[in-house]
Parts: structure tokens; sequence; C-alpha cells
């Protein structure tokens, strides 16, 4: 790792005061020490933000939730209210990385970490996410990699808890020193590689990602997330699915269907979605669904199989959100 | 078993995982290893090519090539 | 002083040994045992009783170092720090194949904090260069990315990291190749050009072959016996198949590398390696020191699996880097270079076809094997084809094809996994062609007296019995198969085993071997040989071993460690017990063949004088000290008993909707020889079976086709089995004497599973799903798609 | 926090002398055993001690909220093992760094330095988390806990001991981690099953294969049988 020097901040207004000359904001710094020892990254100032205490903690409000974004995944996974009521985002958030990493990592880290794509994450490949010209990925090994809207760059969104907080329709607020607050949902947080490679979410320089908001799900509603890879000891995603219902008895009055590891940005699935709106869930409908998450795909010419595995890891997690069968033994994480 | 011994000594710089190792045939005498299975690299070099810029193998240390170096009797 | 008559007697042996006859327990303790008898040397200790009749060999004591481990006292190489000690890290190259122009150190050596600079020069000699065009050559051709060209040593690990960074290397590229298939075509780049050399000449023994070198293909290597083309026409059924299997990497917890302490009158080098005695003699003769002037010390190391022998470029650098600076050297390898440039498990190509009359008997069996060890050689495959069902006649070919990759070193039962995850597929195929039982099909075709009884064992087992002799029976998604597989491992013997037993005056006792123990327990077996002489627990032996100033031990590889060393120790503590009770006979008023040594007490068998405790019986001893050393003598019968097995069964469930395969259970049932510690033999194996799942299911180096660079060095997408993938694992050893020392131990660390998992697996997958995966790793991508491939039917599996 | 009136004002390449540590530390270290990374014992303090949440020893920051370091070596007082020890460090030292070099504590492991073997596992508090991902400045304020901080010069702790008795190790390397990651476990929750410990280990990787011996000594402590 490169030296560099670190503002160790108390609380946001020190943050964001810091916020300047090319100066990186360190929270669990899970993800930005393996870039920094990757060599992918060189910053010489870090902001530290791990000890800011008002940055951390889960709260029940009128409307829903507001999770610090210092908040460990670990802390979100264990806590009582998100495991009954928000089962998606504790799965999601209890399925991540390690389970020591998931006492480290923090919900906002995982959010804005970087692609996982060996050619990006190594420092020998110069590739269009740092600026350059290339991306490796096409001609090179991509069995990993996306199979939906990927032109520029087909590395998967790395976060399984914006897989989780998009189905949950969560938003971000972003607070600058000089620009005051701004809210954002998920989905919206992430810059697509066709529009900007080297920008992965819209977040400024000066901008400190400061609370995560859930509304309140809509009665009935019930949740899941499931995360698929080669191993199930951590692992990242091959396929993953987030799945909410909102149930009217027997009758899904609404879905919300995303995915992780399909695309360069999470996505929900409006033909899934579709699918399954105004009917019941049973198996039938649950394929039915996770066969058309994949319409329109194209896989690269290594990852083909991921057609295969998106309808399965859709429809299973459709199945365990509705409670109609278990968690998968052999799911990762 | 398929291991072989070997009638010309090899070059005193070849060298394997067990060259000082001993089957129960030949209990004394140097060993190759099971020929196909074994990797060799060279004491001068500590690497699969030799001072000549060939690779290194018992077949091929032997006497003739221009780096082949006599084991002391 | 008169000499105690038990001395004279020695001497009088060592100057005209004899052969004594004893009579050995021999076979399978409950099926097959029996005696035998053997003309060993007069000097040998008496007959050891199989295990139930033993004190402390054969039962599962304590890992003697079990405590320094599960406290983080245990020391190892990458734990050394020694005052004033500088950190090095290599520059490695960054292309797959160049030649260097030029390097540049100024920048590094003038950043502070920088202490020292290597720069890996060539070394020509006398020697002439096979391409002219490279010539002047200052610097060794680069073959693979990741190829060490020179190292910095700097007073921080961080700074030496810089400092490396800032070497500036200049390459003029070659073309290169870093595919098999694609560097065995005519116009392939070439690894190492030059002329061909002349053909091959069939046949193997007498000398060393010479095999041909053709393009990128050294080889073939061919391998005969008896006549295949009529044992083919002989044949009622013949099978053919084609297998694929992956590179994978040692991925030790620790990496290689060493600490130099380069003084004038010694060169002491702490050295993460499987053999004290390879890194001593290399660096010996790399610097044209003495052996003397040499040590190296292992008091600790975090695994090896086959690729730590030597100095290697580490060991050479370090201590060039220490000579140069005046102060010790710490160089250990980063994961990445781990993955890149220390070894690994060669890929391979087989084409296997064996034929079989109707009744199983094996007639035929032709392999012709590729594979890539990078740019060194040693992938051939053809040590279960040519050693598992020796009645059949054979054909093998063995090709090395050299890419642009770092060079293979011996992994675990070099190209025994490769071999067997063909043959044993293979073979599970022909049961199925031929509708028998795949045990009642090997008990046709093996021999071999233990795998006979380790079939039994299986075949009476629950998970066998449960056993669905149908293919792909299961409805649903998810389907349960189980498969079995053989193993076959040899009897290496290193002779360049020694060690030295102490009787100190207090009554302590001491063994002391430069042996290291890799993980595999050998320490706690030193301890019980003693305790078992000596009558005492193992926890009053100390051992001391790791250390080329002791006695020469082997170098741990092969299975030949416990098979190799524990004659050594017993003979040593049985001939130090002798001088002891010569020693203290007169003190007792007694003579040595009136005494033994049990329970901790010497006593008189015919009541001479009262039992008297080990202790007060040493302080009898007429100096301070007694010392015996004793090497390794061969094998009692050496042409009998060369090689030993097991056989593994593996219950799978497959996932035949995400193509994921989740191993179960297994049971392992294995041999070898005299288990001298169950429990760390257990541990042995079961480390076999889980690293050969994942060998089976994950791991995978992978290289860019386009740049030639690994894309995943590093633990996390270079995937190895974690907690959650473990089966439960049965293990089942088959206590097997065969005579052939005074201990009569054989090796566990090839043949412990990691030869025969893969197969297992496969057949297991094939007994769930009706389709054969011939191809590692077996990720969801292999899987499905063979699942779906044209229909393979379900037949009786 | 790090202490930025330098309360322990050595120059930065020099090691603490014992004087600078508290008596209780004082019996476990010698500067050769500094030298020698000879590694510390717990110096007699029971290590399974209340831990609280936060440590009130973080120093003040400055008044506007920020405290500067760096990006040379500022001095940090860690709270390891019961002790106190101050090191200079560089803020980029990694927690693993600070142990095994400047405090010569290499009982701790670094295996794959990226977060993914947990060879590394220390307690910060007394959660684990892998010391190669965390710098050694947010260790401070914390208690940190490592493998050898477990036991005492004459007690292993249970789990420790159970290792030893169910042979869970081979190499050792992992040993350390997997210690620290499976008596979390038992501090959390004192009668897991061994589908609780697969999950507590999932990140913990060994290469000998020692995971089946892990989980039944990791039973053995918890008092439960393999089918609870």
């Amino acid at each position: 790792m490169n030296r560099f020097s670190i503002a160790d901040c108390s609380s946001v207004d020190a943050a964001l005061s810091q916020l300047k000359d090319g100066a990186v904001v360190k929270a669990g710094g899970v993800d930005l020490l393996d870039r920094m020892k990757d060599g992918i990254e060189q910053p010489t100032r870090l902001v530290n933000i791990r000890n800011i205490s008002g940055l951390r903690g889960i709260r029940e409000t009128e409307q829903g939730l507001t999770i610090g974004p210092l908040t460990t995944l670990a802390e979100i996974s264990d806590h009582p209210l998100i495991q009954s009521q928000y089962q998606i985002l504790a799965d999601a958030s209890g399925h991540a990385a390690t389970p020591h990493i998931r006492n480290m990592a923090t919900v906002g880290g995982n959010l804005l970490q970087r692609v996982q794509c060996w050619y990006y994450r190594s420092s020998d490949f110069q590739c269009i996410r740092k600026g350059k010209d290339l991306c490796f990925a096409f001609d090179g090994l991509n069995q990993y990699h996306a199979i939906m809207e990927y032109a520029t760059c087909p590395s998967v969104a790395p976060s399984s808890a914006a897989v989780a907080l998009l189905g949950l329709n969560a938003s971000v607020e972003l607070s600058s020193a000089k620009r005051g607050k701004r809210n954002l949902g998920i989905r919206d947080l992430y810059v697509v590689p066709d529009a900007n490679p080297t920008k992965f979410t819209v977040i400024e320089p000066d901008e400190l990602l400061t609370a995560i908001v859930i509304p309140k799900p809509a009665p009935g509603t019930r949740s899941a997330y499931q995360k698929y890879g080669e191993k199930e000891s951590f692992d990242w995603a091959i396929a993953d699915a987030g799945v909410v219902l909102e149930m009217d008895g027997d009758v899904c009055r609404r879905a919300v269907i995303t995915m992780g590891a399909a695309s360069p940005v999470v996505r929900r699935s409006p033909q899934a979605e579709a699918a399954l709106t105004g009917k019941s869930i049973n198996e039938e409908t649950a394929r039915a669904a996770g066969k058309v998450a994949v319409e329109g795909a194209q896989p690269l010419s290594g990852n083909a199989y991921k057609l295969d595995l998106f309808p399965v890891a859709v429809y299973r997690t459709i199945l365990l959100a509705a409670g109609q069968r278990d968690r998968d033994p052999s799911a990762a994480g | 078993m398929s291991t072989t011994t070997n009638a010309t000594q090899p070059c005193q710089c070849l060298r394997t995982k067990n060259p000082y190792g001993a089957t129960p045939e030949n209990a004394e005498s140097w060993l190759p290893g099971i020929q196909t299975s074994s990797s060799y690299w060279c004491l001068r070099t500590m690497s699969p090519a030799g001072p000549d810029d060939h690779y290194v193998h018992l077949a091929r240390c032997v006497p003739g090539r221009a780096c082949y170096e006599e084991r002391e009797k | 002083m008169t000499k105690p008559p038990m001395e004279d007697a020695l001497v009088a042996q060592a100057a005209a040994p004899t052969k004594k006859t004893v009579q050995m327990p021999i076979g399978v303790p409950g099926y097959t045992l029996t005696e035998e008898s053997r003309d060993v040397p007069v000097t040998e200790p008496p007959v050891w009783p199989i295990n139930k009749d033993l004190k402390y060999v054969g039962q599962s004591f304590e890992r003697y170092d079990g405590q320094a481990k599960a406290t983080g006292r245990a020391r190892y190489t990458s734990d050394i720090q020694l005052p004033g000690m500088l950190y090095a890290k290599f520059v490695n190259a960054s292309v797959p194949h160049a030649k260097i122009v030029s390097i540049d150190t100024s920048a590094a050596e003038k950043l502070p904090g920088v202490r020292g600079v290597h720069v890996i020069q060539h070394v020509l000699g006398n020697a002439v260069l096979r391409n002219p065009a490279l010539d002047p050559v200052k610097y060794p051709v680069v073959r693979y990315a990741g190829q060490p060209v020179a190292a910095v040593a700097a007073t921080s690990p961080a700074i030496a990291e810089e400092a490396a960074a800032l070497v500036k290397v200049r390459y003029d590229a070659s073309p290169f190749v870093v595919d098999l298939d694609k560097a065995r075509a005519p116009d392939s780049p070439q690894v190492f050009p030059g002329p061909a050399d002349e053909e091959g000449s069939a046949g193997g023994g007498g000398g060393p072959r010479n095999v041909s070198q053709t393009g990128n293909i050294h080889g073939p290597a061919i391998h005969r016996r008896g006549e295949t083309d009529q044992g083919f026409k002989d044949a009622d059924v013949i099978v053919e198949g084609h297998y694929v299997t992956q590179v994978q990497t040692h991925s030790a917890l620790e990496t290689h590398g060493v600490v130099a302490d380069w003084k004038p009158e010694l060169l002491t080098v702490w050295a993460s390696t499987q053999g004290t005695a390879s890194v001593r003699e290399e660096l010996a003769g790399f610097f044209k020191l003495p052996l003397t002037q040499v040590r190296v010390i292992t008091e600790f190391m975090g695994g090896g699996f086959g690729a730590k022998f030597g100095a290697g470029n580490p060991g050479v650098v370090a201590a060039a880097l220490s000579k140069k600076t005046g102060v010790p050297v710490r160089l250990m390898l980063d994961r990445e270079e781990e993955h890149l440039s220390v070894g690994n498990r060669p890929s391979s190509d087989q084409t296997l076809r064996i034929g079989a009359k109707k009744d199983g008997t094996i007639t035929a069996i032709h392999l012709v094997a590729y594979g890539t060890a990078g740019c060194g050689t040693g992938a051939g495959c053809s040590g279960p084809a040519a050693n598992l069902y020796q009645s059949a006649s054979l054909h093998t070919e063995e090709n090395d094809v050299f890419i642009n990759a770092g060079p293979a070193s011996a992994m675990r039962a070099p190209g025994h996994p490769q071999g067997a995850f063909a043959l044993e597929q293979t073979m599970d195929e022909l049961a199925v062609k031929l509708g028998m039982d795949p045990i009642d099909l090997r008990d046709k075709a093996d021999t071999h007296p233990v795998r006979r009884v380790e079939r039994l064992v299986v075949r009476a087992s629950d998970l066998w019995k449960s056993r669905n002799p149908v293919a792909s029976a299961d409805q649903g998604p998810v389907k349960r198969g189980v498969g079995l597989a053989q193993s076959v491992w040899y009897r290496f013997v290193s002779m360049n085993s020694a060690a030295e037993v102490r009787i100190h005056k207090d009554g302590s006792l001491e063994v002391l071997s430069g042996v290291q123990d890799i993980g595999s327990g050998i320490k706690t077996v030193m301890a019980q040989i003693l305790a078992e002489q000596f009558g005492v627990p193992p926890s009053q032996v100390a051992v001391k071993i790791g250390d080329t100033n002791y006695a020469e031990g082997p170098n741990s590889g092969g299975s030949v460690t416990t098979l190799s060393l524990t004659p050594a120790v017993r003979d040593a503590a049985w001939q130090a017990a002798q001088k002891l009770l010569a020693d203290i006979a007169p003190a007792l008023g007694s003579t040595p063949d009136d005494m033994v040594l049990v329970d901790g007490e010497v006593r008189s068998r015919s009541g001479k004088f009262e039992p008297v405790s080990f202790r007060r019986a040493a302080a009898k001893m007429t100096t301070s000290q007694i010392s015996v050393q004793a090497k390794r003598i061969s094998d009692y019968d050496p042409k009998k008993y060369l090689t030993y097995g097991g056989v593994d069964v593996a219950e799978v469930e497959v996932d035949t909707e995400l193509g994921r395969i989740h191993v179960r259970r297994v049971l392992s049932v294995h041999d070898c020889g005299r288990p001298m510690n169950p429990t760390q033999v257990i541990s042995q194996i079961n480390g076999g079976i889980i690293q050969g799942i994942s060998y089976t299911l994950l791991e995978n180096r992978l290289l860019d086709p386009v740049y030639g660079l690994m894309v995943n060095p590093d633990l996390e997408q270079y995937k190895i089995v974690g907690s959650r993938e473990i089966p439960d694992i049965d293990v089942r050893l088959v206590e097997a004497y065969i005579g052939q020392s005074s201990t009569d131990a054989s090796g566990i660390g090839e043949a412990a599973g990691v030869v025969s998992i893969g197969a297992a697996v496969a057949n297991a997958v094939y007994n769930a799903t009706g389709v054969r995966v011939r191809r590692t790793p077996m990720t969801p991508d292999v899987v499905l798609a063979a699942l779906r491939a044209p229909a393979q039917g379900k037949e009786l599996a | 926090m790090p202490d930025p009136k330098g309360s322990h004002p050595q120059a930065p390449d020099e090691q603490p002398e014992p004087s600078t540590l508290p008596d209780s530390a004082r019996s476990g270290i010698t500067r050769r055993g500094f030298l020698k990374g000879a590694g510390l014992t717990a110096a007699g303090t029971a290590l399974l001690d209340g831990v609280q949440a936060f440590s009130s020893e973080t120093a003040a920051p400055a008044t506007n909220g920020v405290t500067e370091l760096g990006p040379g070596p500022v001095p940090v007082r860690l709270h390891v093992n019961g002790a106190e020890h101050t090191v200079e460090i560089e803020p980029r030292t990694t927690l693993a760094e600070a142990l095994r070099i400047n405090l010569g504590m290499t009982g701790t492991k670094v295996v794959c330095d990226r977060g993914v073997c947990s060879g590394c596992t220390v307690w910060l508090d007394k959660m684990p988390v892998n010391s190669c991902m965390t710098l050694a400045i947010d260790a401070v304020g914390h208690h940190v806990t490592t493998i050898e901080g477990l036991s005492s010069e004459d007690r292993m702790h249970p789990l420790q001991a159970a290792f030893v008795k169910h042979d869970a190790m081979q190499c050792g390397f992992c040993t350390p981690g997997m210690v620290m990651s499976c008596a979390a476990l038992l501090e959390r929750n004192p009668h897991p099953s061994e589908h609780d410990i697969r999950h507590a280990v999932s990140g913990n990787l060994c290469r000998c294969g020692t995971y089946p011996k892990i989980f039944a000594a990791t039973m053995d402590v918890a008092g439960t049988t393999r089918n609870a």
C-alpha cells in the first residue's frame, strides 16, 4: 500500500470539510484497502469516517427505516426488525462476503464497492474503467461477467445490499458542505458504464453518503434474497436474486424482482415482475417468472451457463419469499 | 512401478524433488523420480531452463550438452 | 574400565555384519494376517507385534506440537525477526515471454530505507546458447509472467514493495502461448526455441529415455507392457473416453520463503521447506560452500504439498542479498507470486481406452496423454494406468507441452489425480458396459492384496449399500449418487534418513533429526517410538528436528518420511537402550540380557534386582549421556510390496438445475502399512480428500488468452473449498503389515484420497444423473454443459 | 484514537522500551523478545474478561473534529491482550503488521492479505475481524485480543485444548485464525450446532483439510453432540 495521511473525523461536518483535493473517504475500509493493496488506487489522503457515531445505527421511523451507512452488514443481518420485516435485506447482508468481513464492512461501503472484474482489479490491466480505452473481458475470460446491458463493460454489480435495497425501493441521502443534501433512489445512485465508465456512482467528490432510507413495506409484503456461487463458503454471486412480493391472500398484487450478477448495475426485471403480478405464487408461476428474467440476455463467450442459472435463482427465491420453499442449502455466503 | 534407473549419469546440476531418495530396487543410487511426472530444475539457474537456455530434463541433461557437468565420483 | 559385554557385541557385529532370521506379521489383522520370515541384520531390534499389542506406537497420542500451534507460539519462517533484518521483495516479469533489454535499479536504490538490490543474471558458464539470436544474454529469458528478475531489500516490507515498483525493466517481447491446444499446433510460438531433438526411441528402462522434442512438445515418452494390439483383439468390450483436467496451484497457506543470515563462517537459513537437507545441499552447491558452512532450520512450516524442495530463487536471492548487505534478509513471497512462480499441478488431456473380457478381465489399457507443466516438464499421468491393474497389457504415451506459464512442481501424488480421474471413470464406464458391479469388476481386475481387503470394507459399508445401482434414479432436480474409485502410490524409501537418540543421566530422553514436520506429525511419531522402546509416556520425550545440525533427515515428499525415518529412529532408540543396559548392568548386579525396559522401569527377568524407575536407572550411567545415531537400512525384502493404495467412496448431490455438486459423505479406506498414530493418519486422509474435492470441483489457474497473465492469483477468485463444502468423512484405516522394516510403516500423504476422490465424485455424479463429467473443475458451467449434451441414456451404473 | 500529544515520545524507528509499558505487560516482554519476535504471552491477564464496547481511552480529537495523522510514523496506543502498547506506525500500517512486526506477536498469520482467508483473525472487542484489512489506527480505543491472549502461560483456552485433543491442525498455519473464529462463536453462542460452526468459519481457509476436526473440537467445547 502507498503512504497516505489520514484525517480522522468525529462528525459529519468535519468529514465534509475534508472532502477536497482528491481525498478519499474510508469507512470500514475493506474494499478501499483491497484496491490500494492491489495498487489500482493510490490516494495520498484518506478521510476516516469510521468513528462518526451519528452515521451508525438502525432507526425505525413512521415511514420505515433509516440506516446509518456505517452500520455493519452483521448488525443489519442480526437486527430483529430487519429479520422480520425486511427479510431480503437481512438475507443480502447476512450472506455477503465472509462472517468477519461482515463485522467490519459497512452497508455504505457495500453499496459503493467497486466491481470485482479481475481485469479491473489487476494493476496489470489498464481498462476502460480506469480511464483507458480497452475492455479486456470481451476477448478474455468472462465466465463471471454480465449477460445483459453491458455494451461498454461487462463487469457485474457486486453489491448484494444493493439488490435488496433496490427491491425495497430504498433511497440514499447524500450530503455536501456546499450544496446540502439530496436523495436518490438506489438505481439512480449508480452510473451505467455506457454513460461514463470511470464513474461508478453519482456521488461527487465533496459528497458523503449519510443515510439509507427504506420505506415501510405494504401490508402482506414478503421478501427474500439468495445468492449462488461456485462455492457455498464465501463466494461472489454467479447468479443472485432479490424478491419482494406484496401479497393479497394468495394473489401477488405487486412483485419486485432484482438481480445483481447479471449486469453492470443492479437491475429490476420488469418481465419477471409482470409474470407474477395478479397471479398466485406457485412453482409454475415462479418458474415462468424466472424464465422471462433472462429475456433478451446475450451471453459472452464464457458465461452462457448464467442463462440457466438466473431463472433458477429467481424462481427459487420467489418460492422462498412466498414461504413455499426453504433457503437453498447450497446458496452461497 | 514406472520408475527408471539411469545408466549414464545426468548432469550434477540437475535437480528434482527427490534426488536424494532411493527406490527399493536401487537403494543407493540417484533417483530421478518417476520421469514423466517429475519436474526438474537446474542448480545453476534455479529454473527449468539451463544455462544454454534449453529446458532441463533427465533425458536432456546428459553428456554432450554444452553446460553438462560431470558428477564427482 | 572394562567394556560392557553388549558394546563388545555391537563392535563385533559392525565389523562382521551377520543376518538373523525373524518371523514378522504379514497381512491385515482380521482378514489376512499371517507370518513370513525375513533375514535381517542382527543389529535390528526385535520384531514389533501388531498395533494392538503395542502400548504407544499405533495409538493416537496428542500431536507433539499441538499446543504450540493452538496457542500461536509456533514460530514459522515468516515469523522470524532478527536484529537488523531486512525485508526483501522480488521484481517479477510483467510479460509472459520476452528478452530483457535492461534493468534499471537506480531509482529503487535511491529510495530511503533500501539497503540492497540483486539482479538475476544469466549464468552461461560453458554453455552455448541454442538460440544464437539471444546472444549476448545478460539476463535470463522471461518465459512466464511472474518470473522473478530482481529483488530489493529494505528496512520495512512497505519500503521494499515501493522499491520493487521503482525497478524499471525493459522487455523485448516475444510471441507467447498459454493454451495447451494452441501450443501443440505446428505454427505455435516456441517456448524453448532451437533445433528439434532426434526422434525418441520407444520403451523404457536402462537409461534416460531419448524422448524427442518437436515444437513445444516434449514427448512422447512411451511405456509398453505386453501387446495391447492383441489385448484389444481379445476384448469383448472396449470403452474409450477423453478427459481434461486443469492446472491447480499448491496454495500452501505459508508462502515460499526464507530468512537468510550470511556470516563469513556460516550461512544460516530459516526456510519454509519440505527438505532442510535439500535447501542446504542447493545453497552449498550454488554458492560453492562446504555443507558444514550452511545451516538450514525449519522448526515449523505452513504447508508445502510438494512445492517446497530445494533453495529456489527465494533461497539463493535472499542469501545473496544477505551476503551483500551484511545483515539477515527475509524474503517471503506474496500470494500472487505463490500462484505464479513456485509450482503447480500440471493439466492433462487424456485419451484412454480399456479393453476387457465379459468376465471383467482387463486385456489392454491404452493411454495417450498431453499436459502442460508450464515452461517445465512433469505433466505425465500414466501412474494409475500402469500400476492399478497390472495384469493388463499396457501402452502409454505421455507428452509435455510447453506453454508460457510458471513451471510445475511436484504436487501431492504427481500425475496421479489426473491419471486416476480418467482411469477410474473409464473403469466405471466399463462396469456399466459389462453390467457388472464396480467392486466385482475391480475384484477381477485388481490383484493387490490390501485393496482387496479395502473393497471388502467398502462392500460392507452402509454408504455403499445405500447406492442405487440404477443411474439417475432420483426424481426432482436434486439427485443423489454414490461412486467409488481406487488409488495407488509407491513405496519410496529415502536412504538419507537418520536420527540420533540421547539418553541423559537425569533420565530425560531426546531424539534428533534434520527432518521437518510439514504437518503430518512426524515429531509425535518419533516421540511414540522412543516411548515404546523406553516404556515412558511420549510426553517425556524431547523431539528436536528441522535443523541440519542434526543427523540428516529425509526430504518430506512422495510419502517417504514416516516409512523412511521411523526405522532409523527405532534402531537408534533400540541401540541406545542396549548401550544403557550394558552401561548400568554392573551397578544393578545384572547383565543386559536379563534386563528389560517396561512401564517406566528397568526390570530383571530373573529377579536379580527389584524394579527400578527409568530415572533412577539412568542415574547409574557411567557417563552423562549415551548417544546413538542410526540411519535407515534397506527394506528387509525390497522386491515385495512396492505399491499401496486405497478405495474412496463419495456420495454426492447434484443440483441439475444449477449444475452444482455437493459432496455429502465420503468413505475413505486406506493402507499406510502400520499406522503409527491413527489420529494423525486420519487427519492426513481428511486433508487428501478435501484437497481432492477442491481440485475436482473448484480450483483453476486461469490465464488470460490474449495477454498471458493469470487473472486469479489470489485466494478469492482462485477458489478453494471452505467449511461448507466439507463432507462427512469416514476414514477406515486398514492396518497392513508387509515385513519391510523395524517399524513396518508406510506412507499416506499421496495415497490419502487425493488420487481417487476426483474419479469417485465423478462416478457418483454419473450414478446420480446418468451423465459423465469428464472435465475438471466440475463448476456449474461444465456440469450444465454435460447435462445438456445429447442424452447418454440411463444405464446400470 | 492515536495520541496526538505524543505522550510516548519515542523516535520513529525506536522500539518502545519495557519501561514505557504498564506493569501488567512487563513480565511477558523483553527488548530481546521484541527484536527476536519471540511473541508475547498474555502477561498474566485474563483476556476473557468483560470487554467494553468502546473504550473511553480514545484521545480527544482536535476541536474541529478532525485529527490529522501521517503520512509519517505516529505514536499509537494499542490495547492488546489486556496490556497497553505504544507503537510508532505509519497510518498505512495494518493491525496485522503492527501486531506481528511492531509487537512481535506473530501468532496472528497473514495468508491472503485480502480478507478472504481469515488467517489473521483477531478480536476487536469480542468481534472477530480480519487484521490484514484493518488499519492499526482503527484498532485504537478497542480491546484487541490475539491468539496469544486467549491462553495464559499455564492454561489454554478450553477450545485450544479441544483443538489439541481432536488433532484439529496439521501444518498449523490456519490454526490461530480458526481458534479465534471458533472461540468468538462460542462467546456469542455457547451451544452452536455444527451448522453454526460451518458458517462461523466459512471465511477461514485451511489447506491441509483440518475442518472435520475443527468442527469436532468446537462441538466438544460446546458440549453438544454432532447431530444436536
